[in-house]
């Protein structure tokens, strides 16, 4: 990677300097003991069952327990609220609860307000935004005694616990009675380390440590006092912001920016991993058009070769990204597979493509809603090929509509598996039949995918998504290109590290001394 | 109905001027020939028609005068600075971008892609806007009304945003995007197409037009229409520079013209993250759009002074 | 009346910088003006006498610049006041001003007693309510009904002839010792001239003013001035008193103007007298005689030697050579073939061409933004009738619908009743090409009445083009034939009318009409726009055509003194009706309708000796919107009685004559033992 | 007069339902709000689920009227995105664009109208000049990038205001200054000939006959009618400002109105962009109408008729 110093404006460096003297907010930083996290996205609620953005569980790992989390380093699913759990048969499980957890106003966390959370999640009334995910192996749950409750699943789902780990906070009996629920005092009733004192929907979300947090929780004694959450939508903002001292941390930095800002003085650059992993789809099934070139596997296996991944990886991606082979990333749970690999390789490309019967190449259109740098990087590999390529570049929700009505002939996407590390996530939500993202066509491969969402056994999951993936590359259904970095940018008083799966837990950020 | 009756009167200076310098003869110079010879004295229009050539010749030849591929990638040269900073090289005079595209030749094919935008979106809106309000001047009444109507509707909701909207539903190209900003930028023409229109329909060549048995379409075209050219014509050329400068912030928002294509305003929305650091992505192609409209913008102000006269109406 | 000078202007230049050459709009004129003298400055359009009127107070356009050896206005030099002292001093306190256009002199955002009182108030200590008080008096002096509650009335309430009085009242605030009236009745009605001019000379009488009275119309200044300059290209080519002048005018171009004034020489039917050419550029320097390209006396050293002002006595000076090899040539004696033959009088009528039967037209009017849409009855029942090869003159002031009668008449306005037949057709059932044919329209104003953006050629060739006629050598050969018909030369065959002056683009305006060959033609005030000398040549061109070509004209005019020279017979209008018509000189020299007879009171022909009558009528010309029950004449009408306001006059026929009055009768009798 | 307020009156509301289930519909066929409720990752299930559950399957003229319907009762219905009631979400927005609008309005009167006066006073003088070279210049920057130029400039050389966000009245200097910047041409330029056409009317002649002069004469006689067209244009400006100053807003990162509909637009939150097209069309709408009355009043023509 060639790194340039930024000298043309070296006394721009100065100049933001100069920007700390300016009195902004009130100050960041170890003095008042207080942490300012700069999000790029506004959150429009604190309660994580009501949002699936990343921002909302970034900030539920500190406001919200759930029964179960995922541990940092392992990326295993351990308990967390739940002093142990059992399986009493494939789709029965029960939970024994600590006797320590309070709720932040005090009252103690009981078995009634666990089964109350889960009732309330798979009640169709409630609408919250992980219900239909949980309903859909969720049959019941019952109270067994004070600190004790058993899940009635519908099924044999061994990603149960993930789910509970990371979409279901718990929440107190009564929570969301017309009379109970939120108040300005307390926007928020949860079990985690830090309570929320103050939120204002998109702008910010104060946040205080717990102090009556249950001691032997992983997540206990968090070193920072105070925390805030500060919307600022725009990147040179943060960046500004940095500087000055107006936020101690910003998420989600582009690799450019990141290289520059990080040679200002008082700025720490840190570099993490992330679970998400960029992808083109082909439409392998023919949904555009029974005849369309993707139709033929030569024509994606052409495709495959033509996109100089390594490079791309390299240059614009950057940090700690990869290039991932498989449709799936290489830390999640089943991810490995011994399928064959497409390396770039132009000619070639193109003589597959003379093969299938396209000398002089074909149009078609490229669908992509993010990293526009690199669906440009992408189109002009393809064009390399004698492709003529036209970069449909879309907002999210435009280019769901027009992927859900399958009209899509290629799109450039990403996924993150909402943190999890199992093939599952990622694997098996794209090539389910009734996925919409799924454009193979392939039902043998949908049936692999479904059982090996129904199967407990590792062993034999494992097995099942070898046997899937290798299925996936030996057809170029994908052109799986690369795993994602995380570039974050922090004043150098922060310590702080990235955990495996990139989602951020800043309760265990503290600060140097 | 009620005419104030013309009257002899040396007060104006304009009817001591007419007709304008005449010859021995007592024969004034033809309108263009007089339009030309104070164009000649302008040097407003001089400075903008000469800056236009000269972009219009860098828009027209780009691929021969680009000294590079705009679309050629190299990502191993990303962000190279401009040839008189340090790192620049002459290879790429004013630097790559952040795919490693010469920056230089993406400027010149830029203008291809605002001239493009500006000719097409304008003489849409003009066909459009001389249309209704030639249609609404001329017959009034509740064509009048209905036209009026939209005009109110095209002007209540804010233009950028129906812009916005309409490319962000249709989906971003340079066709969609000429259509969308000509489409929305017609009520200029309109208006000042209905009040001339208005007027000219009741001056008394449009009267003997009809005593000759012209039809309306005939009057309108043939009789009206003539005499709106010199005002459209002005309009067009600013309304081409509003063009312009539509594309370059609809592309700046990100809904304009898609990439790879070089349009200015999205090279400065490329830029703009890296703008403390390579400011010339940013301050570049700003200074391409400025000279080209103040250019634009000086040849419409100029045959404004030019064409319009102080005549008697 | 003492007899000392009040305004002493020697040697004023004003200059006109425009884009392409500096134009000289008055090039060193001398004047003098006797303390309660009325100064009459006459000119055709361009010679500069507006010019004059602006330059002694300086209110001349920014652009413009003055020069002058000095202008004495009792005692002090107002060439060479400041800005500060002319308008702390002079302006609107010592010299009062009045403009042409009353319907744009007065600030329309303000009341009628603000702008009149601020006159007072500005640079005096004078209460407002001293102010208002005269503000009152005068509006009462000026003849406007109901002063009081002028005072908070709005310009665009009252009629133009009501805001010209307020306009004399304003300039009338400080008790003047001069006032300047530019024009003061141009755009008025002949009825309101009158009255307006009666007006002025009144209140000079009785307050002692000097006047200065700038004009066009060589009636006017006759009956208002004391003495008058006549100007030509920025110069004054002849002084005297009125007497002298018109009665005895030395200089050519006087003379000239005078023969071109229909009337002057006393009988209708004659051809008019016309001076050739065009006024001379007015940029840069003009050597020896302005005059001398139009000039029927010229000899060489016009052309070049400087001239000479001869002073014939006191105040009574003229600008020429004077050459005696061409004493005796004048402008009329050029035409004098033309005159020793007057025209003939209308044969036996010939047969009806056209038939206007019971015609009405109302329109709906909304007026301002929040008003209610209004009817408005523009003609009430017309008939009427035009005979083959006569000239019918439709006389009316403004507003009266004989604009509207001519659009109907053409067939571009539909009537609500009543039809209109051309021959044996009605019109409405004629298909627009075959009623092109018959009936073609010539236009008051040749500014607008052609296309600026085609060639003449084009414009006049258009109506063979549209209704396909001919080939198109053919057609070109027609219009070619036209121009040569209506005097125009080949060469402006591809010219824009922008490059022609008034009296050519008239020219074409009327080749553009003949071409088809139409029966009848509408010409609509068609010289009312154009400056007399115009005027003249118009004039005789359409005479000399309809012989030539056997036309028939309806003439709408407002002009007695055209009708008096053009028109076989005579339909005079009110609010929409024909109240009269008749035969020219049973129409005219025995007046039945009172309105007729007030109309030819208040056209002032030239006579020196006369003064501006007192005006018969009073009262303004009504909005057609409200017209008035019964005779819609009766609120103005000096024998108004009872019957007149509760019952519209039944019409009938006296001594050939159709009038519409119930007084009729008794009125003509009265008339005939006047 | 009631007669006419009351007529433009359902012309605005006509305008306003027109262009309402215009974009209704427009947004109906184009997107599926449903995905932007689920969010980007979201699982199939969940996908289909809001879509019934929100009723987006159902024919479009049932969803307008619906959405019609509550409006009519004062409930504008709870955002896609935002999960928020929209009026509530106006209202915290509102306030940014109405403050930047009314400052950049000021911005625009300060620079344009005196500079518009004295250019008319003189015409082809240097003021002259130099009104008409920032006219021109002012027309050909394009406004986002002059916001660009500022932040860089304010952030690095001159660090006196702050580059973003809406949190103090320093924060919208630099806002103010780029949006009002953006019509001073047209307004000076209006000032300009405005008043020189006032000054070489009649009636100022006749003022100046009667011993008007130098600033009485401008104030007291022309200043009055010359201000007609530019009431005008104001309201006309002011209504294009409070209309979301999208690009000003972007640049600057503030939570405004134009913000607002921006992100609605890309998020398919039909409610929310209901909600402000149709605040959009009525404020425009009763603006111009103010204008008209404040013409009326300063105009006795306009108010008699």
């Amino acid at each position: 990677m060639r790194i340039r110093p930024p000298v043309p404006f070296g006394n721009c460096l100065i100049g933001l300097l100069a920007l700390c003297a300016l009195p902004f907010h009130a100050n960041a930083g170890p003095e008042d003991d207080r942490l300012v996290v700069a999000l790029s996205k506004p959150l429009t609620t604190v309660d994580r069952l009501y949002s699936i953005q990343r921002e909302g569980l970034i900030l539920s790992r500190l406001t919200d327990d759930g029964l179960f989390f995922v541990d940092p380093q392992t990326l295993e699913f351990v308990p967390l609220a739940a002093a142990s759990y059992e399986w009493v048969s494939d789709t029965r499980l029960e939970v024994m609860l600590r006797d320590d957890v309070v709720f932040h106003d005090g009252s103690p966390l009981t078995a009634e307000d666990v089964v109350y959370t889960f009732e309330w999640v798979i009640n169709e009334e409630s609408d919250t935004s992980r219900g239909p995910v949980i309903r859909s192996w969720l049959e019941s749950v019952e109270k067994l005694g004070p600190g004790k409750v058993r899940f009635n699943l519908k099924l044999p789902y061994p990603m149960a616990l993930r789910d509970m780990a990371i979409s279901i906070p718990l929440r107190k009996h009564g929570t969301y009675d017309e009379a109970g629920g939120e108040t300005d005092e307390q926007p928020l009733n949860g079990i985690g380390p830090y309570r929320v004192t103050e939120f204002r929907a998109g702008r910010e979300i104060v946040l205080e440590r717990f102090e009556d947090y249950y001691r032997d929780s992983p997540k206990a004694n968090p070193a920072i006092r105070n925390m805030v959450f500060r919307v600022i939508p725009d990147q040179g903002t943060q960046q500004a912001e940095l500087l000055s001292g107006g936020i101690d941390i910003m998420m989600d930095v582009p690799p450019d920016v990141a290289d520059n800002v990080s040679h200002l003085p008082g700025v720490k650059r840190l570099e993490g991993n992330d679970i998400r992993i960029g992808y083109i789809t082909l439409d392998a099934a023919g949904y555009t058009d029974p005849e369309s070139p993707f139709t033929r596997l030569k024509v994606r296996q052409a495709i495959n070769h033509a996109i100089n991944r390594e490079e791309i990886t390299r240059y614009l991606v950057r940090g700690s990204a990869e290039v991932v082979h498989f449709a799936c990333h290489p830390r999640q749970f089943g991810c490995n597979a011994d399928g064959p690999h497409y390396p770039y390789n132009p000619e070639k490309a193109k003589q597959l493509l003379a093969e299938a019967g396209y000398p002089d190449g074909f149009s078609f259109k490229l669908w992509a809603y993010r990293e526009k740098i690199i669906a440009e990087a992408v189109v002009s590999n393809l064009k390399a090929i004698g492709l003529d390529v036209d970069l449909r570049f879309v907002k999210l929700n435009v280019f769901s509509k027009v992927r859900n009505s399958k009209d899509m002939q290629a799109f450039f996407a990403s996924y993150g598996s909402g943190g999890t590390a199992d093939a599952s996530a990622s694997t098996g939500v794209h090539f389910a039949a009734n996925s919409a993202r799924n454009y193979s066509g392939d039902e043998a491969l949908a049936d692999t995918v479904i059982a090996a969402e129904q199967t407990i056994d590792p062993d034999e999951r494992k097995r099942l998504y070898r046997q899937a993936l290798n299925r996936i590359a030996e057809q170029a259904y994908w052109v799986p290109m690369f795993s994602y970095s995380q570039n974050f940018l922090l004043t150098p008083e922060l310590e702080f590290s990235v955990p495996k799966d990139g989602v951020p837990r800043f309760w265990q950020a503290t600060w140097r001394q | 109905m009620m005419t104030t009756r013309q009257t002899l009167s040396d007060a104006s200076i304009a009817s001591v001027e007419t007709p304008p310098g005449h010859d021995e003869a007592g024969l004034g110079l033809s309108p263009t020939m007089a339009a030309l010879k104070r164009a000649r004295k302008h040097h407003g229009l001089k400075i903008g028609f000469g800056i236009l050539l000269v972009m219009a010749v860098f828009a027209l030849f780009a691929p021969w005068l680009a000294p590079h591929d705009p679309y050629m990638q190299n990502l191993s040269l990303r962000m190279l600075p401009p040839v008189w900073t340090e790192g620049g090289s002459w290879e790429y005079l004013l630097g790559t971008d952040h795919l490693g595209r010469d920056y230089l030749s993406r400027l010149i094919h830029g203008a291809r892609i605002s001239m493009t935008i500006g000719l097409g979106a304008a003489s849409i809106g003009a066909v459009i806007g001389v249309t209704l309000g030639l249609i609404a001047g001329y017959f009034g009444g509740w064509i009048d009304q209905a036209v009026n109507f939209l005009v109110t509707c095209q002007l209540a909701v804010p233009s950028l945003l129906l812009i916005m909207a309409l490319v962000f539903v249709i989906g971003q190209s340079v066709t969609v995007v000429i259509f969308v900003i000509g489409a929305t930028h017609w009520v200029f023409y309109l208006v000042v197409t209905r009040s001339a229109t208005l007027r000219l329909r009741e001056l008394d060549f449009v009267a003997a037009a009809n005593a000759m048995g012209c039809s309306k379409f005939q009057i309108a075209v043939r009789e009206v229409l003539p005499n709106l050219v010199n005002q459209i014509m002005v309009i067009f050329t600013l309304e081409v520079a509003v063009a312009i400068l539509n594309e370059a912030t609809l592309s700046f928002l990100g809904l304009g013209i898609p990439s790879p294509l070089p349009s200015w305003g999205l090279m400065i929305a490329e830029g703009k993250t890296a703008m403390f650091f390579q400011p010339w992505l940013v301050i570049l192609p700003g200074i391409a759009l400025f000279i080209l409209v103040i250019a634009i913008n000086l040849l419409g102000d100029g045959v404004r002074d030019v064409t319009v006269t102080n005549r008697r109406n | 009346m003492s007899t000392a000078s009040i305004l002493d202007i020697q040697d004023l230049s004003v200059e006109i910088p425009t884009d392409s050459a500096t134009l000289k709009a008055v090039r060193g004129i001398s004047l003098d003006l006797k303390r309660g003298e009325t100064l009459g400055i006459v000119g055709e359009s361009g010679s500069g006498k507006s010019m004059i009127a602006l330059a002694i107070m300086n209110l001349l356009p920014p652009s413009a610049r003055r020069a002058a050896a000095s202008i004495n206005f009792d005692g002090s030099d107002l060439a060479h006041a400041g800005e500060r002292e002319l308008a702390m001093k002079v302006r609107g306190q010592r010299i009062g001003m009045i403009f042409q256009e009353p319907m744009t002199s007065l600030n329309p955002v303000y009341s009628i007693g603000r702008q009149l009182t601020e006159t007072m108030t500005l640079h005096r200590k004078v209460s407002r309510a001293e102010a208002e008080k005269r503000a009152i008096y005068l509006l009462e002096k000026v003849g406007l009904p109901d002063p009081a509650s002028r005072l908070k009335q709005y310009p665009h309430e009252l009629s133009g002839g009501q805001r010209q009085r307020v306009m004399i009242a304003m300039a009338l605030m400080n008790e003047p010792e001069l006032l300047i009236a530019d024009e003061p009745t141009t755009a008025l009605d002949v009825t309101i001239q009158a009255q307006i001019l009666y007006l002025l000379q009144d209140l000079q009488k009785e307050l002692g003013m000097s006047m200065i009275l700038i004009t066009h119309d060589l009636g006017v200044v006759s009956r208002s001035a004391d003495k008058i300059a006549v100007m030509y290209a920025g110069d004054i080519v002849e002084t005297g008193t009125a007497e002298e002048v018109l009665r005895n005018p030395q200089h050519p171009y006087t003379q000239g103007l005078l023969e071109c004034v229909p009337g002057y020489r006393g009988d209708a039917a004659h051809r008019l007298g016309s001076i050739p050419g065009i006024v001379p550029s007015m940029t840069g320097t003009i050597r020896g005689c302005a005059f001398a390209s139009r000039c029927p006396r010229v000899v060489d050293a016009c052309k070049t030697e400087v001239l000479p002002r001869k002073q014939l006595g006191p105040g009574r000076t003229y600008v020429c050579h004077d050459p005696d090899a061409t004493r005796n040539q004048s402008t009329a004696d050029l035409h004098s073939a033309a005159n020793e033959v007057p025209v003939e009088l209308p044969k036996t009528p010939g047969e009806k061409v056209l038939t206007v039967d019971g015609v009405s037209c109302t329109f709906s009017v909304r007026r301002g933004l929040f008003g209610k849409r209004r009817s408005l009855k523009a003609l009430d029942n017309v008939s009427l009738d035009i005979r083959k090869g006569e000239v019918l003159a439709l006389v009316g002031e403004s507003g009266c619908g004989k604009t509207t009668l001519s659009r109907t008449i053409m067939g571009l306005q539909q009537p609500d009743a009543g039809s209109v037949s051309l021959g044996q057709h009605e019109i409405s059932t004629l298909p627009a090409w075959q009623r092109a044919r018959m009936i073609q329209p010539i236009f008051q104003d040749p500014y607008s009445s052609l296309n600026p953006r085609k060639t003449i050629g084009d414009i006049i060739g258009r109506p063979l083009v549209v209704n396909h006629i001919g080939t198109k050598p053919e057609q070109l050969a027609k219009v070619h034939k036209m121009m040569e018909h209506v005097g125009l030369p080949r060469r402006v065959f591809n010219s824009y009318p922008d490059q022609l002056s008034g009296g050519q683009r008239q020219r074409a305006a009327i080749g553009r009409a003949l071409i088809m060959d139409p029966e009848i033609v509408i010409c609509d005030e068609p010289t009312s726009a154009l400056d007399v000398s115009v005027q003249a040549q118009i004039l005789n061109l359409l005479l000399d055509l309809r012989d030539e070509l056997d036309l028939t004209y309806l003439f709408v005019t407002h002009d007695l003194s055209v009708v008096q020279h053009m028109a076989d017979r005579v339909a005079v209008m009110y609010l929409g009706e024909i109240v009269e018509c008749g035969e020219r000189r049973q129409v005219l020299t025995s007046p039945k309708h009172p309105y007729t007879r007030a109309l030819l009171d208040s056209a002032l022909s030239i006579s020196p000796d006369l003064s501006v009558p007192a005006p018969g009528l009073s009262g303004e010309f009504p909005n057609p919107m409200n017209r008035p029950y019964g005779c819609p004449f009766h609120p103005r009408c000096p024998m108004a009685e009872q019957q007149c306001r509760e019952e519209v006059p039944r019409p009938e026929i006296i001594d050939t004559t159709f009038v519409k009055c119930w007084k009729a009768r008794t009125f003509s009798h009265q008339a005939k033992h006047h | 007069m009631l007669n006419y307020v009351l007529r433009r009156g359902f012309m605005a509301l006509l305008v306003a339902l027109t262009v309402s289930f215009g974009t209704f519909a427009l947004f109906h066929f184009a997107t599926d709000p449903a995905q932007t409720i689920a969010g980007e990752d979201a699982p199939q299930e969940m996908v289909d689920d809001i879509r019934e559950q929100y009723g987006f399957d159902r024919p479009v003229l049932v969803q307008y009227g619906d959405w019609l319907g509550g409006v009519l009762q004062g409930d504008f219905g709870k955002s896609y995105f935002w999960k928020q009631q929209v009026v509530e979400l106006i209202q915290e927005h509102a306030k940014v664009t109405i403050v930047l609008a009314l400052s950049a309005l000021m911005v625009t009167v300060v620079i344009a109208l005196p500079l518009g006066i004295s250019a008319a006073l003189k015409p082809n003088s240097w003021v002259d000049r130099l009104a008409l070279s920032t006219a021109v210049s002012a027309q050909a920057i394009p406004n986002f990038w002059l916001g660009l130029m500022l932040i860089i400039l304010f952030a690095v050389t001159f660090p006196i205001f702050p580059v973003s966000g809406d949190a103090t009245w320093k924060h919208y200097v630099l806002p103010s200054l780029v949006l009002g910047a953006s019509s001073v041409p047209a307004v000076m330029r209006l000032t300009r000939t405005g008043l020189l056409d006032v000054l070489s009317s009649d009636y100022i002649r006749t003022a100046r006959a009667k011993g008007f002069m130098g600033y009485q004469l401008i104030l007291q006689q022309a200043m009055r009618n010359a201000l007609l067209p530019i009431v005008s244009v104001l309201a006309v400006q002011l209504g294009h400002k409070l209309g979301g100053s999208v690009v000003t807003e972007s640049v600057f990162s503030m939570n405004g109105l134009g913000r607002l509909a921006v992100e609605s637009i890309f998020n398919s939150d039909i409610p929310t962009v209901q909600s402000l097209i149709l605040i959009f069309v009525l404020t425009f709408v009763l603006l111009t109408l103010a204008a008209d009355l404040i013409n009326a009043w300063l105009d006795p023509r306009i108010r008699m008729g």
